[in-house]
């Protein structure tokens, strides 16, 4: 059977828009001209925009939603154990996967796949070493911002980091560096990663032998943790890392960074500082990506609950709006429905994306205001990505 | 024999079939001698015998009440026998794959009238292959089933992934795509 | 590191059974033995028992309940493409897959898995080639009885059936049958097809050389065609095939099976037979999976709905109970909610079991009197299998 | 550095640093040293400094509320800081995997108090693997967090798939097996 062949027989027909039918709802029977038969085509992309949201969905997909519209744009292949990246010139999005080949056994396959930003065609998969594998990690996967290089978390359970060439489609080499974890990009030329003890060490890295690096331990590893949700700008190298009780510890990330002391984001809403204690209730961080940040004004977005420590997990009744340069709470907003994760726009007057654990809506949120925009119809979880400006 | 016919001749012969199958009784009476007659275009067909009684009582409850405004809802007028995602919530359209999937080059066939004009179409539920499902809102998860058949009438099932000649036949979603006007 | 040993030291620990922590709840803190290290064991099932209940979970997986203990006993992993049997020898469940090597992408993998039944460790993949993919078709395979041969349904979109021999574990041959669909297993010898003008076609296969038959049309497949999902007792080689309207076609399949003049649902039910108007409304079968069997009475169990003709996928709001043999109707049960599919245990006074389209409870019924006997939460769908005896 | 032994040590140094890693504040005191000492079994050690204020103020909200009676609860007093679908809900029980699958040998680790007896117990979180999660209803489907660390802490991370060493790492479910008192 010639499919080709076929498939040209239907792409000869005549295509009539849709506009032309609907125009017609509820007209009585006329004489109108009869529908003539459509081609079926595949749809492509827009480049990318400031109001893409692009949440994980059914822990098997990411979903590119144009908030504006309200509607999705496609579907990007990632489970929950993937990890995704808009490429810096937006070309591409880049997901690094797992896959075995028989669904549950067969042979394991440790992927960076590279997915056309306009078509969403997978036009490269790069052979990986086993990643670490934990569910919607985000910080498992970062990409140099020349493009040039991919750092991808493994743990066997002993941690290393891979090396991508990004041009060549190879594993350049792998770094072991014991007792740290996850990839915190820098503006250029290395990252940094957390380590159990509590201090960063920082990997100097532009395609030569990688230079290591650490700093002292800063925050209290054992009792007072930062997120590894940290926010990084990658556009300045800055870096954010909030510990449970809402310290909140900002460096540039480098070979060397000098970690600002600590402040509070509760102290910064005029709260008091907020301990330890499994009886202590007060507001704290929380949720599977309880932070956002907005570059355009620098300001950082917090999912927040009353809970004692140890409730990192539970879901945000509240967003808070800090502006990080001056330590300083903007805004508190009470969301419609408790949320699990939350993402920003890169734009002034950044729109907020609250979702639930799964399976739920986006709520878009003006973040100036706090106003709800609008409720999207959806089945999509808390984790997501956002594009940069 | 309906089957075989679809077994060598793909959808070019499903479509032709169906074509002349209306659910007005037609169905029955078409036989092998119709596959060698032009399948393309229709020719428009005398509507008389549709028309001797009350429309209500010859339109199923889908057709009652189906709609010509929102594609990407389950009551559009051409969702009449649609099972799965519609592609129009997942970034394609009525007729149109989502980025990243590709069109089944064949496809089952339902007929599916439009209360615009009060003509049966033609309607090819062609699948949009080559990713996982789609996981749009439950809203936009359709099954209907006007005049749709079992298995052992692949050319108007709905349950069979219609993904051959395609690169991978993993399910995405289902479009609506006019074939033609109906006899 | 050595994984092995440190299996040993885990298991060389002492383990105390879980009731003896139960035994002690609410109790104040006492001196009682601190409780001790335990060994990670796994599970085995022990035999298929008569009150098993085995449906699809999640389109990815069908789960196997123990009624009477409301619980689940284990997981087979097989998707909404997938086929499930039970071994005629109870001691293997059969899976017919499709796996792409890369999720979405790569190698396309058509396999006979065999599961153990005891251990569901996987210890077989027999290669086929491509079998028709359809959403829980349940005739797309069939096992014969004497566990010598799987019959996997085949469409490409030209139709076949793959004769798999299950000893060698491989494919023997594959009859081409055009115009026909799906595999109704014989007694012993063949297996039978439904084809698209109304008629079996008849294949006695033993292990040679296969030989066709064909009966007359006995339905009129255009207006008023029988569901694919008859019912077939592969102990009796009876069948029982039913229309969308309601017409019941019974018939002992073999090289030359005859069939039954019909008779009606409604009808055994005391109501006026049921044509094909789009605007009759009527008492009709309907769902994913309408139809069940318990061969120890030779009851039918069917779910109807009120609706018109093509109706034929909406779900059951109750659940009719025929004597087949006397085509009477023994009685009508209100579902407590509406049901996609049924089932039922193979023995006297059988279990009914309810459920949904997918992400629902079990609801389990006696058969006999209608009473809901219990509710099991869960999130299962429509299609199931169940044990004979 | 605790994460470096970690690496080293799989399950075994894990077990033992969280076997003197309770929530009263030791956890930050152990360091390398203690890795040499005699990992198992564990010695009884005065819980003197919990019991000088109220219990109920020293106590996690999971903690006040978790029960003795049903392992296949998400307030099992074991569960305290489990995230995934429970095993006794899919054919296992709360330290054996479901038929089919295996246990991981080396596991995160939490600490967990029994109420029946007052007493805290190291509990090794050992996922079983091999096969596809687990859809055990919502009800099994728990993400408790007492003491649970980042993933830059493995050993007391439950978001890692704890399949290491098992033939397949495909996450199935998760158990809660007793390792022994916490100090």
């Amino acid at each position: 059977m010639n499919w080709r062949s076929m498939k040209f027989l239907l792409s000869s027909t005549f295509c009539v828009s849709l506009a032309m039918t609907a125009s017609r709802a509820h007209a009585a029977p006329t004489s109108s001209p009869v529908l003539q038969a459509e081609v079926s085509d595949t749809a492509t992309l827009p480049p990318i925009g400031p109001h893409w949201f692009i949440p994980s969905a059914s822990e098997e997909t990411y979903q590119i939603y144009d908030i504006d519209k309200g509607k999705v744009l496609g579907t990007i292949p990632a489970t929950m154990l993937a990890n995704i990246v808009i490429a810096p010139d937006k070309k591409n999005f880049y997901v690094a996967e797992t896959i075995w080949s028989r669904s549950d056994h067969g042979t394991r396959q440790d992927l960076l796949q590279v997915y056309d930003a306009k078509t969403l065609s997978l036009t490269k998969e790069i052979e990986l070493p086993p990643r670490a594998l934990a569910v919607f990690a985000a910080q498992d996967f970062a990409v140099s911002s020349d493009n040039k290089w991919g750092f991808i978390f493994n743990m066997s359970p002993a941690t290393s980091v891979s090396l991508v060439d990004l041009k060549a489609g190879k594993v350049a080499q792998t770094v072991d560096i014991p007792g740290c974890a996850l990839v915190y990009p820098w503006k250029t030329g290395g990252f940094s990663r957390l380590c159990g003890n509590g201090s960063l060490t920082n990997v100097a890295f532009d395609g030569g032998s990688p230079t290591v690096t650490h700093t002292k331990p800063f925050f209290d590893s054992n009792n007072d943790p930062v997120f590894e949700q940290a926010i990084v700008d990658q556009k300045t190298g800055q870096a954010i890392f909030i510990s449970y009780t809402g310290k909140v510890y900002t460096t540039v990330l480098g070979p060397d960074p000098k970690i600002s002391a600590p402040w509070s984001l509760q102290e910064a809403a005029g709260l008091p500082a907020v301990g330890t204690g499994v009886q202590e209730l007060a507001w704290r961080p929380g949720g599977q990506q309880p932070f956002a940040w907005n570059a355009a004004k620098g300001e950082l977005f917090v999912l927040m609950h009353p809970g004692n420590h140890w409730s990192h997990k539970t879901e945000g009744s509240q967003g808070w709006v800090f502006n990080v340069a001056e330590k300083k709470l903007l805004r508190r907003i009470d969301l419609p429905q408790p949320a699990s994760g939350i993402a920003a726009s890169p734009d002034n007057d950044a729109l907020l994306y609250a979702t639930g654990h799964r399976d739920g809506p986006i709520t878009v949120i003006n973040s100036s205001t706090g106003d709800v925009i609008k409720t999207i119809p959806a089945r999509v979880g808390a984790m997501s990505i956002a594009p940069g400006l | 024999m309906t089957a075989s016919l679809f077994d060598r001749l793909g959808e070019k012969a499903a479509r032709y079939l169906a074509s002349h199958a209306s659910r007005r009784g037609v169905l029955g009476k078409v036989g092998t001698a119709l596959a060698i007659a032009p399948a393309f275009p229709l020719l428009p067909v005398s509507r008389a015998e549709a028309e001797e009684k009350p429309v209500s009582a010859s339109l199923t409850d889908f057709e009652r009440k189906a709609q010509t405004k929102d594609p990407d809802k389950c009551d559009y007028w051409r969702h009449c026998a649609i099972d799965g995602v519609l592609c129009g919530c997942c970034g394609g359209g009525v007729h149109t794959c989502p980025p990243g999937t590709e069109p089944s080059p064949v496809s089952w066939i339902g007929t599916c009238r439009n209360p615009a004009d009060g003509l049966s179409y033609v309607i090819a539920y062609r699948d949009c292959c080559g990713r996982a499902t789609c996981n749009a809102p439950a809203d936009c998860d359709c099954n209907t089933a006007d005049r749709e058949m079992p298995i052992y009438k692949p050319q108007t099932s709905n349950d069979i992934i219609w993904c051959f000649g395609t690169k991978s036949t993993t399910y995405h979603c289902s479009t609506s795509a006019i074939i033609g006007k109906a006899s």
